[in-house]
C-alpha cells in the first residue's frame, strides 16, 4: 500500500470506483484506483501490483519521492442496493477498499478476496475486518478461507443474500465470471483498458466493439452494457 | 427546420445545415467516435489526422488540463489512412459531409493520402500544416513557403473537390495564407495549437511525455480570433475558425471576424457533446434578438 | 536576511536580492510607480518601454480584462526617453537596480535611446524587440534576423554594460534568439504578449480602438515556459522569464526552464502588489520542503 | 438619463460611486457614473452630459442600440455617516443618484444640486425626492431654491447638523469648496480624470502629484489625500 500527500489540490473529492493517473517523472503515467482518501491531510493511497517498469518503479518508492498526480478520473459511480458483494481478485480490491470506507457504513458489504498463493493476501483482510466489512478469502494452496479460485468461490455462492455484485480483477476472472453468472442479481464488473487521455478525448480506452470509453464511462459497468466485451474472444 | 435555415451556409461549395463541427483530433478517429459526433448535431464530420500508417502517439500523459484550455501531445495516434472509408461510410450514412484531415511528411505522401481519401468519398480534405508537437509532420512539413506551396500542388492535383489547409498562429501568417491561396487551396483552417509546455515543479519535469504540447482552449480564443480577421481582412478567402469556441459568443466572435463556419476541439471536454446545440440555440436566440437574417450576413461582419 | 540570501542571483552580472522583478509597462513609468514597485519588493525596476519622444498611445478602450488574462493596445504611451534620468534616480535612492526598456523604429533609434539611458545611470537595457500591437515598434522592427542585428549591433557599439533583448513567441523563435545572443546580446526576455482581438458580438466590433493588442497572463503561461524552455536548452543563455507569472508555481515554472529571473506584468493586476511577497514566500517554503539550497541549483533544472 | 440593458453579465452589483467604461464601438470607451442599477432586469443607468464627440453621440442613442460596458470599476466607497450632505453639480449628481437609491435608507440625506440655469435641472430633483431624499436646488437665474452657485449655497449652510460632506461635480467647484472648507466636518470629494485602462495599469489617470490612481484609488477621496491636487494651481 503506498501513501501519499497530494502538494497541489484535489478539487473534488474522489469516490470510488474513481481512479486517477499517476505520472512516475520519467517514466509513463498510468491509471491507478485510488484504495483511500483521506481529506483532513488530503493523502491518496494505491495498491501497487508491480507488473511492468512503471508499477515496478511504484512498488519501490520510498519518501521523499514526487509523483504527479491528475483525476480523480472516472465517473464517481457505486451501487444503491443495501447488500453488495463484492469478488476482488489482486489489486482489483483496491477501489473496494475505497468503497469500504466510505459506503459501507448502513450497508452489508461482504468481500471474496482471491489470490493466487496465501502469502500474497497480506493486510487487505484485517483491513476490512477494521472497516467492519466481512470477508471470506480464496487461494489456489492452503491458508485461505477457500481453497480454489474466485470463480470456484463465486460457484458455490448462494447470491440471494444480496442485491447486487462487483466484481474487479483480471479481465479473465471477470470473463469466466460473466460465462458462469448466476440469474436473478445484478452484476456490476470494474474493467481496465489502456489510459492514455484520461478525459474522454483520445480513444485510447474504447471498449471493443461498443462506443464506451473507459475513462469516462468506467470503470464501472453494469453486466448488459460489457456482455459482448467479456463474453466475446 | 425553417429556423435552422437562417443557419445554413455554404463552405467552399460544401452546404452545411449550420457553421458548427468538430475540429480534427476530437473523436473523428473510429465508427463509435464518429457516432458519437453525429449525436451531437454537427454539421460536418472532421476526421482525426490521418497518416500513412497507423500510429500508436506518445505514451502519457499526452494531455495536461489547465483552468483555461488544454496542453497536449497526443502524437498523431491514429489508425492509418486505410481506415478512411469505414469513417466516410459512417458519416455518409447519417447523411453528413465528412473532412477527412491528413498529415504527411512531404508533398508526395500528402499526395498519396489525398488520393486515398477522395477514393473514399472524402467531401474536402483538410491538410494538417500544423500541429506543432509530432516532428516530421505538422509545421515541420510546413516550415518554408516553397514546401507549403509544393504540398498545396501536390493535393491540388488529384482533385476537383474542395481542399482546406490548416495553419497555426505565427507571426508570418499572412504570407503562409497568402502562398496556399495562390495554389488554389479553397479554405484555411484557423488556427491549431500553440505550443506550450508545463513543468511540475516538484518532479521538475515537463509533464508531457514529449515534454512540450499544444495548447488549446480559451486560452488561445484570442488568437484565433486575430487571425482569422487579419486572414480575412487580407484576402476575403473562405476560413473556417478553431480556437476556443466554448460557446455561442466565442463561436460567434470567429464567424463576425470572417470565418464561415466554426470548429470546437476543447469545447467537448468542457461542455461535454451538449455543446454544439448549446452554441447554436445561442446563436439563434442573438440573431431573433439582432435581427439578422442569415448567418452569412453575419460573417466578417466585425472587418472593415 | 539568511533566508533571503538562498534566493539571490546574479543575471548578465548584476546581482539580485531575488529573482522577482516587474514587466516592462506595469507601474515603471513615473516616479509614483516607481516607488509603488519599491513597495512591492520587485528586487529591479523595469521600465516601461521609453521611446524618442513622449507616446500618448491609443484611446481607450486598450484594455480588455479576460477570464484568463488580458488583452492590451495601450500604443506604448511613455513620457519619452528623456524623463529616464527621473526614473533612474528614483529607483537607485532605494538601492535598486534598474533595468530601462528601450524601443526604437530603427538601430539609429536604438542607438539615441541606448546612449540616453546609459548616461542616465541604467544599470541594463531592454530592447523591446516585441511589441506585438504599436506599428513601427517591436516585432516591426525585428522583422528580419538581419534587422535584429543590426539593433544589437548599434546598442551593444555604445557600451560595456549589460543588455537584454525582449523576444515574443514566433515559431523562429530558435533563430533569433541565436542571432541576438551571437550579437554579444547577453539575456533574453521571454516572452513579450501573443497578438489576439476580442470582438464584441453586439456592436460587432473589435473592442480595442487598435483591433487587436497583446495577450497577457495565464493564457500564455505555457507558451513563455516553452519558449524559455526551448532557448535555454539551445543556448544555454541568460534568461529572463515573462508570462504568466501569477504565483510561486507559475513563477518556479519559468525558473525551472531556464530564467533565472522572472518578470510579473498581468500579476499585478490579478494580485495587487502583494503577488511579489506571495510568489518569494512560496518560493521560499518549496527550498525549504525540497531541501533547495540556492535559487542557482533550480535554474533550468527541468532541462535535460 | 439613460438605460442600458446588460446583455452579458456584470460579475458583481455595482455600489456608489463606482463607475464603467462606456464604449460607444467606432468611438472612445469613456468613464461614466453609475446613477442607477436595477439587478431584477440587469439594467444600468446613466446621467451624460454632452461635452464631446462621445458623449453628444451617447446622448442621442436611441434603442436599439449597442454600447459596450466594462466595469464595475472604482472603489465601492460609501460614508458611514448617519447623516450625509451631497453637493453635486451637473452630471455629477450622478453617482449620488445611485447612492440614494442604494444607501439612504436609514440615513439622513440631503442633497443641493447645482446648475446653471434652472431649466437645466429636470427631473432629478423630484427623482431625488421620490427616493425620500429632501433637496435644495441653486441656480443663477430665478426659478431655484436658491439664487446662486453651489459654492454660494454652501457658504449659507450650517454643516453642524451632518456627519460628512460628498462634492461632486466640475473641478472648479470642487476646489473652490476645498478653499471655503468648513471645519468640524469630514469633506469628500468625487474627482475625474482621464480614465484609460480603467483597472490601474496605465498610469493615465494619476492625480498629479500624488501616487493615486484615479480608477483603483477613488474615484472618491477624503480631503486630506487630495488637498493639494485641489488646492494647488
Ligand atoms: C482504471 C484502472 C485502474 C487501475 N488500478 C490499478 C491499481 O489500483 N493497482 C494496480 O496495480 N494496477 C492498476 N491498474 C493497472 C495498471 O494501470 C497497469 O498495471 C499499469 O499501467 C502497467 O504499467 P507498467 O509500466 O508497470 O507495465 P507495462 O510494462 O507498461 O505493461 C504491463 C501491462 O499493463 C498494461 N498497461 C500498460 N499501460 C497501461 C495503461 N496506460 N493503462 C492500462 N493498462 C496498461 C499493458 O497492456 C500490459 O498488459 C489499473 C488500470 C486501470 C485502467
Ligand atoms: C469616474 C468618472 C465618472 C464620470 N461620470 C460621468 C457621468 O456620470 N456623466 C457624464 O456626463 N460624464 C461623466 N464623466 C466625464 C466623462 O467621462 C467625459 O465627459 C467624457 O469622457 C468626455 O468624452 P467626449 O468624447 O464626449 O469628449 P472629448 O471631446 O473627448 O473631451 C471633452 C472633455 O472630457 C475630457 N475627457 C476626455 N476623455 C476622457 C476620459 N477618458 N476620461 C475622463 N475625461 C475625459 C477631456 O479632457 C475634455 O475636457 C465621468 C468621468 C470620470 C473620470
Ligand atoms: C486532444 C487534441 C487532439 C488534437 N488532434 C489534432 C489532429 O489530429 N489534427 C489537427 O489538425 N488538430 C488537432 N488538434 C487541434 C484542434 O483540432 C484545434 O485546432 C485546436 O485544439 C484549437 O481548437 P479548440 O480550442 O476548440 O480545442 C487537437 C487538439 C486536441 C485538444
Ligand atoms: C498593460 C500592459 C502594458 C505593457 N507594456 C509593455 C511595454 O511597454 N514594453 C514591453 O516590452 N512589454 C510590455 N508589456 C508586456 C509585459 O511586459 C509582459 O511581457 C507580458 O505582459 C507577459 O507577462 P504577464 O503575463 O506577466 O503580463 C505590457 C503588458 C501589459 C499587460
Ligand atoms: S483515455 Fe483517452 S479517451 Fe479514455
Ligand atoms: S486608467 Fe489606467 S491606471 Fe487608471
Amino acid at each position: 500500500m503506498l501513501r501519499f500527500r497530494v502538494l497541489g489540490r484535489l478539487h473534488v473529492e474522489p469516490e470510488p470506483p474513481q481512479f486517477v493517473m499517476l505520472w512516475v517523472p520519467g517514466l509513463e503515467a498510468i491509471p491507478m484506483s485510488i484504495a483511500g482518501y483521506d481529506p483532513s491531510d488530503e493523502v491518496l493511497e494505491f495498491l501497487v501490483k508491480p507488473v511492468g517498469s512503471t508499477t515496478s518503479k511504484l512498488a519501490e518508492a520510498r519518501a521523499p519521492e514526487y509523483m504527479g498526480v491528475y483525476g480523480p478520473l472516472g465517473k464517481p459511480w457505486y451501487p444503491s442496493g443495501r447488500r453488495i458483494l463484492f469478488l476482488a481478485g489482486g489489486s482489483g480490491v483496491a477501489p473496494i477498499l475505497h468503497f469500504a470506507r466510505k459506503r459501507c457504513n448502513g450497508r452489508l458489504c461482504h468481500v471474496v478476496f482471491g489470490a493466487w498463493r496465501f502469502d500474497e493476501v497480506g493486510e487487505i483482510p484485517s483491513l476490512l475486518s477494521s472497516l467492519g466489512v466481512s470477508v471470506t478469502t480464496a487461494c489456489l494452496d492452503e491458508g485461505c478461507d477457500i481453497k480454489g479460485t474466485l470463480v470456484d468461490a463465486y460457484k458455490t455462492l448462494s447470491v440471494e443474500e444480496y442485491d447486487e455484485i462487483v466484481v474487479s480483477g483480471p479481465i479473465e476472472v471477470l470473463r469466466k465470471i460473466a460465462v458462469e453468472r448466476k440469474q436473478g442479481i445484478r452484476h456490476y464488473y470494474i474493467l481496465e483498458a489502456i489510459v492514455k487521455c484520461g478525459i474522454g478525448l483520445c480513444s485510447s480506452c474504447r471498449l471493443p466493439g461498443t462506443s464506451l470509453l473507459l475513462c469516462v464511462d468506467g470503470p464501472l459497468f453494469p453486466h448488459h452494457l460489457v456482455e459482448e466485451v467479456l463474453l466475446e474472444a | 427546420m425553417r429556423k435552422d435555415s437562417k443557419l445554413s451556409v455554404s463552405v467552399t461549395g460544401i452546404e452545411l445545415r449550420h457553421p458548427v463541427m468538430n475540429a480534427s483530433g476530437i473523436l473523428g478517429d473510429s465508427v463509435e467516435g464518429v457516432r458519437r459526433l453525429i449525436g451531437s448535431g454537427v454539421s460536418a464530420v472532421v476526421t482525426k489526422t490521418l497518416t500513412l500508417e497507423p500510429r500508436e502517439g506518445y505514451l502519457p500523459p499526452i494531455l495536461v488540463p489547465l483552468e483555461y484550455g488544454l496542453l497536449n501531445a497526443v502524437g498523431l495516434a491514429n489508425p492509418g489512412i486505410d481506415y478512411v472509408e469505414t469513417l466516410v461510410r459512417e458519416a455518409h450514412s447519417s447523411g453528413l459531409p465528412i473532412v477527412v484531415s491528413i498529415g504527411g511528411r512531404d508533398p508526395d505522401e500528402f499526395h498519396v493520402l489525398a488520393v486515398k481519401a477522395f477514393e473514399s468519398g472524402a467531401d474536402a480534405l483538410e491538410l494538417n500544416l500544423s500541429c506543432p508537437h509530432t516532428p516530421g509532420y505538422g509545421v515541420d512539413t510546413a516550415s518554408t513557403l516553397s514546401t507549403l506551396k509544393a504540398v498545396a500542388d501536390s493535393v491540388k492535383s488529384v482533385t476537383t473537390k474542395p481542399v482546406w489547409a490548416k495553419l497555426g498562429y505565427n507571426r508570418s501568417i499572412l504570407d503562409e495564407a497568402g502562398a496556399l491561396l495562390e495554389k488554389g487551396i479553397d479554405a484555411l483552417v484557423l488556427i491549431n495549437t500553440i505550443p506550450g509546455m508545463a513543468i511540475d515543479v516538484y518532479a521538475k519535469k515537463p509533464i508531457l511525455t514529449n515534454r512540450y504540447g499544444g495548447l488549446s482552449g480559451p486560452a488561445i480564443h484570442p488568437v484565433a480570433v486575430y487571425t482569422v480577421y487579419t486572414v480575412y481582412r487580407e484576402y476575403r478567402a473562405h476560413i473556417v475558425g478553431a480556437g476556443g469556441a466554448l460557446d455561442w459568443v466565442s463561436a460567434l466572435e470567429l464567424i463576425l471576424a470572417g470565418a464561415r463556419a466554426v470548429q470546437v476541439g476543447t469545447g467537448f471536454y468542457v461542455k461535454g457533446l451538449r455543446i454544439i446545440e448549446e452554441i447554436l440555440d445561442g446563436i439563434r436566440e442573438y440573431m431573433d434578438k439582432t435581427g439578422a437574417k442569415s448567418l452569412e450576413e453575419l460573417i466578417g461582419s466585425a472587418v472593415d
